[in-house]
Parts: C-alpha cells; structure tokens; sequence
C-alpha cells in the first residue's frame, strides 16, 4: 500500500480506537496477539483516515483477525480474501486494504487467488501468518509444514513436500516479499510500514507460533539462545552479517552462498554480499536458504527482512487509465446505446 | 409488384453452411432487412459445438434460423420452409427440420464428391441429382460459378472471390421475398469502405444474386411478406446476451452506481463479458477472474465497496460459486449472478440451451441461503428481467440470481426499447453517517433490508462475515434463539418481496378453466403460439409465464387453483413442476424435453389437445 | 446396597467445565463405566466454538451431556437429570438445560470472583451463595482444597494436582451412582503406565473424590441404575464419526478394493480423516488435498483407477464439489461423498448441528445430474449406512451421497459390533478382457450399471469425460434424442436401485392411522423417544424413519397415504417435507428446529399431542 | 515419468495404433496438431505396454487430446486433471500418466492444483499447451498473454501483467522444469522422452499456435527468418550458444546474462555459461530472459529445453512405504477394529 494524501489532521487516531468490543478469542499465549498488537501500534502512524481502512480475511484462526480491528472489515470464506480484496480494490483504488490468512488460508484453499493476487499487483497488504499447521481446524498439517511432520492427518509423518512460500510469492511475479516474525515487534512493525509503503501488493510472511498445535516451530529464530545463530537481518545495502556477536558473514562463491568467520584472518565485512533487494536472482538465493541445500553446504540461518521490492503497475492503476481514456473519448449517452446502430419505425 | 407473387403471412429460413461460408452474417442481414421493412421476426444462431469441425463436416455446420411473418412472431419456428444448404453436410444436418414441400436452395458446388464424403453420404450418392429430394422443391444453383463469374474482372484471387459467395445466395433470396437491396449496400459500405475493391466485388455479387433471380424466374416463385401490426414505435433488432448487457449498464446509470462485472469466460455467457467490455465510458469495469470462485469474490469485494456488482456464468461455473453465494446471502450485500444456462449435466452440450439450472438456483448452497430467482422470457425480455434484478438486489440488500438460456441468449427478435427517461429510478440503502443511538449494521427496515454502510464513512467501521450474526449488531452469535431467528428472518426477507413485484398475469386466456399452461424463461414464445392456436382452435386454455420464481408473485396460487390442469412445459425433467407441486399441491403436470433444443410450437399444442380433448 | 438409595430407570447428566477441565475425558469414563454395567446410553459432546476461547468465560465452556438407564435410551437427553459445573460460565451456559429440582454439583472454586466476572455475572452475584438456586439442589464442593489436600504428599506441582480435579469429581460422581471404579482405575493404568506418580496420584484423586461421597453421606442421595434390557451380544461404545470410518473400512474389505480417502479438513468431518489415517496397514491411502475441490477430484481419480474412492467434508466444502459432483455422475464411476452436517448457511455455526443440507444433497448441480442419497440415524448406524452407501457406489457406478451431522458425529451410544464374517461382500462390475463383439464402455446390465473398465486392462483402452455421450459407445455425441435418452437413462439407473433396497419399514405403530411421524437421518431417537411416549399414552401414532433419500424406498408412497397425517421433524426449514409433498402430493407438515441442536423428545412429544388432540 | 520394465515384447505398438476412430477437431493449421502427431510417435518407444498409459485433460481445445490417443483416458472438467491425475497415481503408481493441459486450464483455474502438483512431485507428465489465449471459449485474454493484448475481454488491451510459467514452476518447487514448441517436431520429441525420463512431476510447457485467436504470438521463435536469433537451445553441459551462424553467446556478467559476439576478438565459447539443469538459481536466470529486463539489459533470445532437473522424493513413493511400514507392523484384522478397545456383553 502507498500513502494517501488526506490531511493530517483527519486521521488522527489512537491503538486503542482500532480495539474493537469483541472478546479476542485466540488460545492464551498464541502468536496471534503479538501481531494483532503490532499492527494496532502501526496503523496509526500511517497517515490513513481509520474509515478508509479495510480489513480482509478468509477463515482460520489468523482470519479471526478483522473482528479484532476497529476499521471496516470481512471475515470472509476459507482461501479467497485474495479475491475479494481484489474487486474491492477495482473499484475503491483510495481504500488501505490489508488482507491477513493463514498458510493453509492463502496457500493450500487459496492458492491460486494468491498467486493471481501477485501478478496482477493490486495495491494491497498481505499478511500471512504461517504457524505451519491449520489451527482452527485442531492441527492437521499445512502446505508449509515440513516432511516427516507427524500430526492429526499425518501420524507417520507428511509425505508432501512443502512450499516455500517466498519463492512461491517470487515466482508468481510478486513485487513485494518480506518475511518478518510474532516474536520480533520491532521487526515487525518495520516490515509492516514498509509493507505499506511500497506500491502493489505487498506479501509478508509472519512466522507466527501456534503454540497449541505446533509449538515451537520457529523456536530456533526466536529463542534467545539461538535466534541470533539461525537468523539473518537483510537490511537495504547492508552486509549479510549474523552471529551472536555479528561475527559471521555470508558471501557468494558464484551462486552459492558460504558463511565466514569474520574474525578469522582475511576476512573483512566488505567482501560480504550486500542485500539489494531490487535484485531477483539474489532474492532467489535467498528464499532457498533453508531448502534444498546441495551436499556439503552450509547451514545458513533463516533471513528475515525485505527479500524483494520492485516497482510494477498496479492493476486498478492501468484500470483507471482506461477507464478515464474510454471516458474521454467517448460521452457516456444511454439513449445511443439502447438505440443502437439500426432502428426502424412501426406505426 | 408481379401478380404471380403469393403473399405469405409468415416464412421460416434456415441458412445452412459451412463454418466459414458466412451464414450468421447472411442471416442477420435478411433478418435486419426484414426488420426495416415491418416484420415482426425471431431468429436462433445454431453454432457447431467444435471451435472449428474440419471443414465440410456435419460437426462443422453453422446455421442461422430466420423466422418472419406479417403477424405476430413467438419463436424462430419449427419446421422451416426454406433451407439454405451451402454444402452437402448442412444438408444433411438439416433436411429433417425442413416441413415436406419446403423448398431447398442448394449450393451445388457443395456437393462435389469431397463434400459428399465429408458429409458421410454413401459412395456415389449424390441427394440434389438422385431424386431422394423429391418431396421437396430443390432449387440447384452453383453459386461459386456464378460468384466467379460475377468477379472475372475484379483481379481479386479465387480464395477471396469464393469469400463473397454467401452474397449471391442473400442477393437471390433478396429478389425470393421481394427486399430492397439498401440495407445490406449501406451495410457492406460501412463495413468495407476503406477496401474498395472488396466493397465493390460484394455489391456485384449480390446484385449478381438479385439478377440471377430475376432472369431465371422460372426456377422459383416470388413471395412477399407484408409489416406485422406492430406495436407503434421505434425498434431496434437485439439478441439475449446483448440485451442483459445493456440492461446492466441501463441499471447502473439508473441507480447511479457503477457498475463491476466479475466474470470467468464460459459458453454461452461470455459474450456478455464482451460486450460490456466495451462500455468502460459508461464507468464499466469487466474483471476477467482466474476462475469463477474468485469471479464472484471480487464482486463481493466490489458490492462491499458500494458498486453495482454482477457475476455471469453458466452452469458448470455457478457450481463453482455456491460457496461464495451463500457468503454474499450471508453478508446481505447486493449482487447479481447471471446463469446463462446450456445442456447438462457436468460439461453437457456447452453450446446448446436447457433450463436445467432452476433446482441449482433455488437449492444449491448448503444451509438455509434462500435467494431471490429471476428469469427472463426471451431475448429482449432480458433487459427488463435484469434490469429488475439489479432493482431487487439494491431495495433488498441481497444477491438475486438471474436465469436466461443459451436459447435466448442468442437468439433475437425486435424490441421496441425504451428511452432512458422512461426507465425507473431506484436507489441503495446507503448510510452516511452514524444515526442517533448508533449504527447497527444488521437493523432492517420495512423491507427487512438492512444498511449499506461502505469504507470511507467515518464512523461506520464495522465487520462482516460468513458466521452466523446477532440480529441487529450483526456480531458474531452461537446463541441457538438467535440463529432460528435470523434463519427466518433471512427467509422473510426473501418472501418480503412478494409484497413489491408485479402480481401475476395470464399472458392469454380465461382466468379460470380447464387448462392453464403455465411456463418460465424462454418457453414464452412457443407456448404463447401454441396457446393462441389451441385458443383459436377453440380449447379451453391459458397461459401465465413466470418471471420471478422465488419468492413467486403472491397471486400465484389463486391463479393456479382456478384451472383443472396445469401443464408446465420445461427444457429439463420438471423441475419447475417439483417446486409448484411442493409449494401449491396442484398435481401440475409436465411437459418436458431435453434434447439441447427449444420446444416447436407444435409440441406444445400437441400435448395440449391432448388434454384438452380428454 | 443400602436402602436408602433410589432406583431410577434412566439420568442424565451434563458434565461441563472449561476447555481445560477435562470435561470430555470425565464425561467418557462415566459413559463407558456405565456401558460396563449394561446400561443403555446415549451421549452427546457440546464443544466450544473457539479452539480456545478465553478460559472462564462462556464461549470456552465445554459440555458432555450422558444419559443412560436400565430402559431402551434414544437420545442423549432433553433436560439434565444432574449437572456437574466446573466453574461459574459453565453453570450460567447451563442452567437452562437443567430440570427444575435437578442436583447441581458446583466446584466453589470455580465461583471466585474472577470466575464470576468472566462468567459476566453481576458484581456482587454469586449463584451458588445467594439463593437463587433455591429450586434445585446444589452440592457444593470445593474440589480444588480436596484434590490439593488428596496431593499434599505427591510431591508434585499446584498446576499438575489441579490438572486431577476432574477424577475427583468422577469418584464422587461413581459413588453417586453406586459404580465400580475398575474401569477407570484400569484406564488410568493403561494411560500412565509409564508415569507412575501421574497415575497415582489420578487414582488417589479419584478415590478421595469416591470416599468424599462415603464419608459426607448426608450431602447426597446415592442411586442405582440398574442394566437395560438390551439385545444380548457384545456390544461396544461408538462415536458416528468413529462408525463411519469403521464402515468404510470394512466395506473395502468386503468388496476387495483398497479404500482411497481424499479430503480437506472441515469441522465437524475431520475427524474421520484422522480415523483412517491410523488405518494404513488395511491399505489405506488417506491423501489431504489443497482444498475440497482437488480433494474430490482425486477421488475421480482413485475410482477410475479401480478404488473405493471416498471423500468427506461438510456443507460449505460440499458447495465446492458440486462440478466435479456432475463429473463423477456423467463418468458413472463409483465415489462416496460424505457431508457432515453442520449449522449454516455460510460458515454457519460450524461446530453445531442441522440437516440443512438435504437441498444441497438432491439439487446442487447444474444440469440433471440426480445421484443416490443415504443417511444414517444414529452414532452405531453410521456403519450401516456408509456400508450401504459404498455398496450402491460399486455396484451402480454411481456417486453416492451419505449424510451424516455433526450431532451423530460426535454422539456415542452402544454399538452390538458385527463379526466380520457376517458382513455382506459385494463387488465391482470389473471388466478383465475384452467381450465377444467389441468393448462398449457405456452398455449396461440389468440395474443399469457399466463396466468399470480400469487402465492396466489390454483392448480395454477407452476415453471417458463429461460431454454428453453416445449410449454404449460412450463417444461424445451432441445428437438431441441420445441427449434425452441418455439423461432419462441416468436418471432410470438412480431409480432402479429402489429394486435393490429394503422397502420402507415402520419403526413403531400401526401401518395405518392417525399420524405417522417421518424422519430422516439424526432426528430417529428423539422422534422414536417422543413416539413411544404418545403411544403409550395412548395416542394413535406410528413412526418411520428413511434412510434411503434418493431413491425413496418402493412401498413409502403406500405407508404415507395409510395416515391422515405426515408430520416431518427436521433440524432445517423443512427440505424432506418440500420433497415428499412433491413426490407424493401429501400435505405432509413440518415440525422444525434450526437452533444448531437436536430435537429434544419433548418437543416432538407435544408436536404429536397437539396434532393428536385436533 | 520414469521408465517402467516390463519386457520389451509385450509392448510393441505402432503409432496408428495410438490414432482412435474419433475424428480430431481442431480447426485446421492449430498447432495441436502437431503436438499430437509429436506424441504418438514418442509414446511407442517409451516401452510401456499401451495399457498401462493414461492421458487425463481440462477442459479446453488442448485438452480434447485424450479423445485422439488410443490409451486409457479421461476428458474431465476445467482446471481440476492435476486433482484427478495426482489421486490416481496414489492408487496406481504403476501407470504412466500424461497430464494434458492449456494456459487457462492449468494457469487461470487449475493454478492451484498446478503448484500443489509439482510441490508433491507425483511422478507423471505435465504437457502444457501454451497458446497465451482461450482457444476454446473463442479468443479472451489468459494468464499468459502479454500486457496490452487486445483479446474479446480487453478491447483496450490488458492490464493483467502475466505468469511467467517456468518461474512458476521453479517457484513452485517443481522438479522438472522444461520448454518445448509445437513448430520444432525434433525438439518436441526430444523434451517429450525427457519429460518421460524424468522421476518427478515432468513440467513441459509447449509454445503452441492458435491461428484462430491468437495467430504468430510464437512467431519469431519458429519462423525461419528470426528463429535462431530469437531462440536458445539449452543443452546440459553446453554453452550458451546462438544466432544464425551460432555466434552468439551467452555469459553471467555477475548475476546479468550478457550477449558476447562469438566473432569477435577475444570472445570465446569456453568463457560462456555453461547450462546446469541441477543449477536452480541459474534455471531461474533464465527463466526470466524474456520478462523484467532491467534497464539497457541486453534482449536475450528466448530458452528452449531443460531450465532445471532433481531429484526428489514422489509422493507415490512416500505413500507406498508408509503403506508397507504399517502392513509389516500391524495385521489388518476387520474383526479387531470392529471390536474396539473396550467391550461388554449382554445376555
Ligand atoms: C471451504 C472450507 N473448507 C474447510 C474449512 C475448514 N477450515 C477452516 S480454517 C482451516 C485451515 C486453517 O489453517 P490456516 O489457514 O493455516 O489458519 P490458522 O488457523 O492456522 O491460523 C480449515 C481447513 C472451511 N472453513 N471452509
Ligand atoms: C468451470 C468452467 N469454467 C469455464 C469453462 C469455459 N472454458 C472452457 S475451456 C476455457 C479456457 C480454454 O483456454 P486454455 O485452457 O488455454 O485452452 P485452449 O483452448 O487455449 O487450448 C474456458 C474458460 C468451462 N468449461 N468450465
Ligand atoms: S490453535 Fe494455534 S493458531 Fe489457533 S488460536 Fe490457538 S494457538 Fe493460535
Ligand atoms: S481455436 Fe486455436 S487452439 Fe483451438 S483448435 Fe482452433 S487454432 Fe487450435
Ligand atoms: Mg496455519
Ligand atoms: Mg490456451
């Protein structure tokens, strides 16, 4: 989403004017209030008159969201909030509308609305929470859960190969692709302003813990102990460091990502990659940290950040331009068109 | 004009030929031709199923039905009097829809024992030289030769010279009936103006035609084919799908909403994607979806976000939408869904009619999720059936299914089509700011309508969704009294209707008696000619076409209970008969058949002299 | 047993507590300690709608309603007899549900003020100390201080002794009902074996909760419940969801074809996936699809590969298969298409019950497209009914629709298991090489079946798919009669099953009367409760339950004109009542709940009273 | 598909004998025709017994191909043969499975069971018939005709910014990914016993004519004038060569595919890239020759070939052995489960 224009003075409000009177009925200690939290904290601070705020949702626990915001907002049917927020956007461009899903909401039911949703770049949020399981339904796995997992639907563990949701989202033609986490408010709340901020559809993947069915899944990146091992910060024109005392490196050798020891003799942060996330082939790179490592690689923590960012026209943009072209050049007459080309008279 | 020229009260031509030979457009140049002089008419496209059936095969035959008279016209006809054959395949494919002594006009270079063999006939078996036609009046005329003829010094190539063939045939049948050549010349001008060799190799040859009848008058008689007492008027010629689009379009200028069509092309629906395609001055926008489901998402996007919202399909691709239907009853947002209905069942006979939707319309959502059904009654009966859809959608805040049929979809007829003065104003229950004591989203008004409350109204912020929803605040609610309620009051609302749609009339006929037919949707012209003749003939019988179907007028029982018998006629096993016989216990009877075509007048009549003579 | 104990001949007891009480664990054991003991029974589990809605409050309260006596017992119960109130929501979400002087047993601690308020009661108000409950009779015990006391020594955590409060109050539940608690003891062995401090601190919990009773005698009547006169045999307790899996499994034992099972997760139908998935060395494949869609077209799939071929899901997923519905029918291959009911329209109140989607089952495709319809009545007799269903799917070659609801999915009750020696084989019209005079992919036998021809075969190579198809050839054929002929003839194969089905039988009362009650599906036991009530006290009422919906069995027309009144309980707006009025022309009247809940059997009873006294 | 190994005698068919007594309905000049006529002189030689192959289609002009093979088939509805194909390869794996498909039929409506398909990696044959249009509905627009495309739909032309159906793919985690044309019958066949070779969900998209509609959008690529300087042959192991004296090359410049003049000096083909099918980041480089160039890019010619092959896993084969593990673990007793844990008796 892009900023709007409305004067400052219009839209002043506060986190606690976007509670709604619903009871937030997510299970205690589930991800989702984080996030609820952090979007409350950032909306405001976008400029938005609340009223033109739209919020959007399929269903699953993530989709319970809107009920939670005090904006307009549909809690709509399983996997196609992407569609829905699309006609919204053709025909209210001015809206700010935010889209939230589950992984098995936009990936497994949704699927093809949300890879149609990326190509044709509507001007729009996304939100993914993947808690790589289906909540609502009381744990069976989801298209992010990896194989070998072992829940309600797979007790010898899955046999499906997962989606990589980011190279999904890259591969679709997004323009927008960061992934962010429940357990990083900060972080969060900056992938959520930049989310905004770019023009088309902005798809963010938020590692979210369900923490009844499938607790722990992203422990390793938000652990203490380990989070600043497993994970990478990918900032704009910044070297790719991590490490518990941001000691390691990672560089390219050709296409292949390598991690250094920055301490060690030699190495300097200048021979690091640089994150540029107008480049589609690292974005690439990126997505694939974690899967498919060809034999011998190395283990390469989990990036979190803004994968990719690229301008696109957006769909109600060129919508609009032929809608204003048609217009102009032609007056909008009822009578001639009811006519038609031939008539004859009778009587 | 010649004295030895009979005038006939009402001709039925079918144009037959290869899918390239050009019969559609022959077609609607007679027909448009007709028009201009007063005729009344109605035609029926007959399109191969295949995109492009090898060439000169009965798969491959395209034709066009043609039926015009100096009375009144219901349908396109049954059995036709002229057939058109180009080729030996349209021959074959339409020789038993041609009444005995009708006369055949036949292309003679289409029965080349290549056309022969692609059209199947057995070896050495030739119908226009073996006598077989005898029952019939076969006029032979090799129309490439004379084409090629007409155009020696055109320095055109033969393959283009060949192309101008179906003129010839429309010039002679100009000189059969009588017709000016006028309209088709200003037609060609326009069409071809800026390629003056083609402009002018066309008018040739349909002069050619022309002559050609005129010099060889011994080979067929000339008729003529007075104006019909038409209603007066200014009218325009328009088929089904053409109509519903501008109905649409016709709707939104007149609630002042613009208007969003979510589609997902599919046969026969998507020439209304087409054409309203082409009205994006009239702040039109078409939405070309991925697939259907998301078709009728966006317009639940779009009606949220306060536009008049349509989704058009037929039937494979409605089944898609049940889901999303139930969320747009749910959410009571207005919104149109157009099924164009064809054969089924699965993928069925994609490009041949049936009403075999109607169960699917009124059923098929899972829970209790009634919606308003609409049909429409024939080609240009689908502005008015749409237009009030949408009225009905926008008064009542909710979707309203809208059935036509490929049949009327495209087929056409004159309309005397109104100005946009005439047409009726009507509005949506849009809230603009927070009323006092607070807005509530799901407070109904007297027409158990419920607000329109769109982003961008400070203070308004609410939400929807598909869960089951207090009364009044619409919030989320498990409570037990609660759901039954709102179960009703969903209901009611759909009945509350009732109260501000047009009361049933009889089309024709007594308001009691012995036999009511009683039909929907497109049987209106066959049933409406069987009726008058079975009524002239002297039976007691009369007719009443439904346009809403659910709710149903409220008179609709009274009028059912003043006949001994109900015949409904119907393209499908009876599904409109299940619904009366539920609702009214009248042990209805049907007529039913499925066999992708409209009903003849004939079967109609035929069943029933049958009852009225038991 | 001591004297002063009551005999009663049925009770009913609501266990309700927060998510995290263990409400449904404590509710089970009594069910099956009380199955132990020959009681006849019937339970009924009433989740939250929320995963986990906030601990306390009312959304979060969970409830298993049991009743069980030493009579015949159809329904889990109307009005409870006893109910346990774990904290102050599950009392307040309750109470109405409880008979006026019905005992209520209130663990005190879950009254503090913080229970109080997120149970919304009034500031100040504490039921259980204010009188209010003066017509009931309330036990109050403060199971936390005793189940903490009965741990002092364990050694173990405050949150870990909390988590054995429930045993407590099951002990003194079973010294309620002068019940062993072997069956517990042995459950609890089995459970934490492994654990042994766990597990002896369960068993001293349960003890002191059993010895609570013994020793404050005076605070509550003990009574005895003594076996029910149930058919001699073995019997087991079953869940409908548990039933149905069962029932597809042994159907694919019995007619030798692995069982295949696509599907998507949907409440209240999940839990038959999760059933068969433990099911893999019967050779079960369970595949979870990306949406419902993909589900049942795996299942089109599996079937033209020679599998019993299943899918599950429940109304709002059933909408999204009704395309690939009509390609299963125009294939004829053999699927089961299980919908669970659940509350709608929409997304409805999914974890309630409703019969809602009868409509959607009989009409919801496009085109003619009828498909067989099977419900089961009870928990046990899903097994029956699903067995049946797979039964017709392969020896029709035909989809078949089995309705089930979300309140026989999770309902138990005893089930006399059959032997599997005694089940009935069945088999598939296989096709293994090509017959004398050519292979015809769509000739029929004499129920109007066709071959199923699977890939692997030599000379059986065939295309299939959803145009209509020639008779026989099964090539495409656009011809109009084989159109008609074709859809009479799918329609004609649907009925012939009703010469393969048991006729209709009454399941109480004589075979010509006053009234016949008709149900179908979930509504048997309370209609059965209700009728046997009426008749005894005199009332001159049968009852008859279908199962067969489509096609309805023979004689049903015959058994409904034998009475001058057909009244139709249905937990929908009355879908079978529409149809039988319908088909049979009978002013058949409904009786209808849609309030997510079961017919209680006092609401048929003074349905049928009224009805009888006119 | 991999190869099967039934003994070679029991599989001796001719390709009239692939030819049905269905009459093919094309309109003349499409370029199925040729596709078809591709395939059946392919199938014979595969060495599978023409029993044991099944040809499973949408909807849509491409997806009448299944009434023209005399093997097992099934002509289903739009959008859903990845559905039908993946349930009957969990049920027989033994068969070889051809999935027939069109732009529409497997990017619009079946997008969804596209990518669950390739992420599964069910072991069957994709081909799919890209004649970036609907053939059949008469002429709109589909996800992969170009922005600007004047269709039936889009008088003004599209605003829709399409798939890139080989980065799809990649993104979808496809295993083999590939790109063929109806005009080059020897490549054709070539990809075609690839495709067949590969163990995995083959990926073969066809570039395919469509005279009616959509007449010469692949034109450059196969008219003799500009196809070998418009077009690329990746072969494994081989340098990026073209041009229509092959002197032309392709070399990384970085991650930025850059043209080098074979003719010129010190330009040589040993500096070229050299195509590695295992390469997923150089498969997606070239996957994106044609769409997004960045500024003052060179105009690459469009790949033909294999983008990208891996082995992994097939569901089939995860499905079986679960199977199997749980047979040789546990008996299948009906009467034992019928039973229950726990029962008592009456009587
Ligand atoms: C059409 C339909 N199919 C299935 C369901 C059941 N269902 C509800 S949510 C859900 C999946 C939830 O998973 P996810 O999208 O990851 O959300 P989460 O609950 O994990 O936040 C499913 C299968 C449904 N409501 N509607
Ligand atoms: C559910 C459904 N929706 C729509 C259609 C109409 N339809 C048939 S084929 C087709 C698209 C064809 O395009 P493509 O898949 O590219 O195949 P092509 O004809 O170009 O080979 C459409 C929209 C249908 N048959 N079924
Ligand atoms: S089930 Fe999981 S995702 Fe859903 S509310 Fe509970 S913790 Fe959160
Ligand atoms: S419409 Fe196009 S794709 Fe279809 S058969 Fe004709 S040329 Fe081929
Ligand atoms: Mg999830
Ligand atoms: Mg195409």
């Amino acid at each position: 989403m892009s900023a709007t224009t409305t004067s400052a003075e219009d839209k002043k409000f506060t986190s606690k004017e976007l509670v709604t009177d619903q009871e937030v009925r997510w299970c205690p200690g589930c991800g989702d209030y984080s996030i609820l939290k952090q979007v409350q904290t950032v909306v405001p601070d976008l400029g938005i008159p609340r009223e033109d705020i739209v919020f959007i949702s399929g269903i699953g626990c993530s989709s319970r969201f809107p009920y939670y915001m005090e904006t307009y907002g549909m809690h709509s049917i399983h996997g196609r909030a992407a569609a829905i927020v699309s006609g919204l956007k053709c025909v209210r461009p001015e809206l700010s509308i935010w889209m939230v899903s589950g992984d098995g909401d936009s990936l497994s039911i949704g699927g093809n609305h949300f890879i149609h949703l990326l190509r044709r770049n509507f001007d729009i949020n996304l939100l993914l929470f993947n808690n790589e399981i289906y909540g609502l339904t009381k744990g069976q796995y989801s298209p992010t859960s990896h194989e070998g997992k072992v829940t309600k639907s797979t007790p010898m563990g899955s046999i499906d190969h997962p989606f990589n949701p980011i190279a999904l989202a890259l591969g679709a033609n997004g323009t927008f692709v960061a992934r962010s986490m429940d357990r990083d408010p900060v972080h969060l709340k900056e992938m959520l302003k930049r989310s905004h901020g770019h023009k088309g559809t902005s798809f963010l993947e938020i590692y979210q813990n369900c923490n009844v069915f499938n607790d722990g899944a992203f422990e390793i990146f938000t652990d203490k102990g380990t989070k600043k091992a497993e994970t990478i910060i990918i900032e704009q024109d910044k070297p790719l460091i991590f490490g518990h005392n941001a000691d390691k490196g990672i560089k390219l050798e050709g296409f292949k990502p390598v991690i250094v020891d920055l301490n060690a003799n030699g190495n300097s942060a200048n021979d690091l990659w640089i994150h540029d996330e107008k480049d589609l082939t690292k974005a690439g790179i990126l997505s694939r940290f974690f899967d498919r490592p060809e034999d011998g690689a190395d283990h390469l923590p989990r990036p979190f950040g803004v994968f990719y960012s690229a301008d696109r026209s957006c769909y109600e943009d060129g919508l609009k331009d032929q809608i204003e072209l048609a217009k102009s050049k032609k007056k909008a007459d009822l009578d001639s068109i009811l006519k038609g080309r031939e008539t004859w008279v009778i009587g | 004009m010649a004295d030895n020229q009979k005038v006939l009260d009402r001709v039925i031509i079918k144009f037959a030929g290869d899918s390239g030979d050009g019969m559609q457009l022959t077609g609607t140049q007679f027909t448009n031709t007709a028009a201009m002089l007063g005729n009344d008419l109605s035609t029926f496209p007959d399109f191969p199923a295949e995109i492009r059936a090898p060439q000169g095969t009965i798969p491959g035959v395209s034709g066009y039905q043609l039926h015009f008279g100096s009375v009144n016209i219901f349908t396109p006809g049954d059995e036709c009097d002229v057939l058109v054959a180009m080729n030996a395949a349209a021959l074959k494919a339409n020789l038993r829809h041609l009444r005995k002594g009708g006369t055949i006009i036949a292309n003679s270079d289409g029965f080349d024992p290549k056309n022969l063999r692609l059209a199947a006939y057995a070896d050495g078996v030739n119908p226009i030289t073996d006598g077989s036609l005898e029952n019939f009046r076969l006029i032979t005329i090799d129309v490439t030769k004379m084409t090629r003829a007409a155009l020696t010094e055109s320095g055109m190539g033969i393959k283009e010279i060949d192309r101008a063939k179906n003129m010839f045939v429309l010039g002679f049948l100009y000189w059969m009936y009588n017709r000016e050549l006028d309209y088709t010349e200003n037609f060609l001008n326009e069409k071809f103006g800026k390629k003056p060799d083609v402009l002018e190799a066309n008018l040739k040859v349909l002069k050619a035609g022309y002559n050609f009848g005129e010099t060889s008058e011994t080979i067929a008689d000339r008729y003529i084919v007075n104006p019909a007492p038409m209603a007066p008027g200014t009218y325009r010629n328009i088929m089904g799908n053409q109509a519903t689009a501008l109905g649409l379009i016709a709707a939104s200028q007149k609630c002042g909403l613009d208007l969003f069509l979510g589609s997902y092309p599919i046969t026969p629906a998507t020439d209304i994607l087409h054409d309203l395609a082409k009205y994006k001055h009239f702040g039109v926008t078409t939405y070309q979806a991925e697939d259907e489901i998301a078709a009728i998402c966006s317009v639940i996007g779009a009606a949220f976000g306060g536009k008049l919202a349509v989704t058009t399909s037929s039937g494979p691709g409605i089944a898609l939408k049940g889901e999303a239907m139930g969320l747009g009853m749910m959410l009571e947002l207005p919104m149109i869904i157009i099924n164009v209905q064809r054969g089924g069942p699965s993928t069925g006979l994609p490009t041949k009619t049936e009403q075999s939707d109607l169960f699917q319309a009124m059923y098929g959502r899972n829970g209790e999720a009634p919606i308003p059904v609409i049909c429409a009654t024939s080609p240009a009966d689908c502005f008015a059936a749409v237009y009030e859809s949408c009225r009905i959608a926008i008064e009542f805040m909710t979707p309203v299914i809208f059935l036509s049929d490929g049949y009327i979809a495209n087929g056409s007829e004159p309309w005397r089509y109104p100005q946009a003065a005439d047409l009726k104003e009507f509005k949506g229950n849009f809230i603009t700011e927070v009323p006092e004591g607070g807005f509530l989203p799901y407070k109904r008004d007297e027409k158990l309508s419920r607000p329109w409350a769109i982003p961008g109204v400070k203070g308004l912020e609410h939400r929807i969704g598909g869960l089951e929803k207090a009364h009044e605040t619409g919030n989320i609610s498990y409570d037990p009294e609660n759901h039954e309620f709102m179960v009703r009051m969903r209901e009611a609302k759909v009945n509350k209707i009732a109260d501000y749609i047009p009361l049933q009339t009889l089309d024709n006929g007594a308001e009691k008696g012995k036999i009511l037919v009683l039909g929907w949707g497109s049987t209106h012209g066959a049933i409406k000619a069987a009726v008058k003749e079975a009524r002239e003939k002297g039976m007691d019988v009369s007719h009443a076409q439904i346009r809403h179907l659910n709710p149903f007028p409220k008179n609709l029982g009274e009028i059912l209970y003043n006949f001994d018998t109900i015949l409904i006629p119907e393209m499908n096993t009876g599904q409109l008969c299940s619904i009366i016989r539920d609702k009214f216990m009248v042990p209805a009877i049907g007529l039913n058949k499925i066999k992708g075509m409209p009903f003849s007048t004939t079967e109609i009549f035929a069943k029933i002299e049958e009852l009225a003579t038991k």
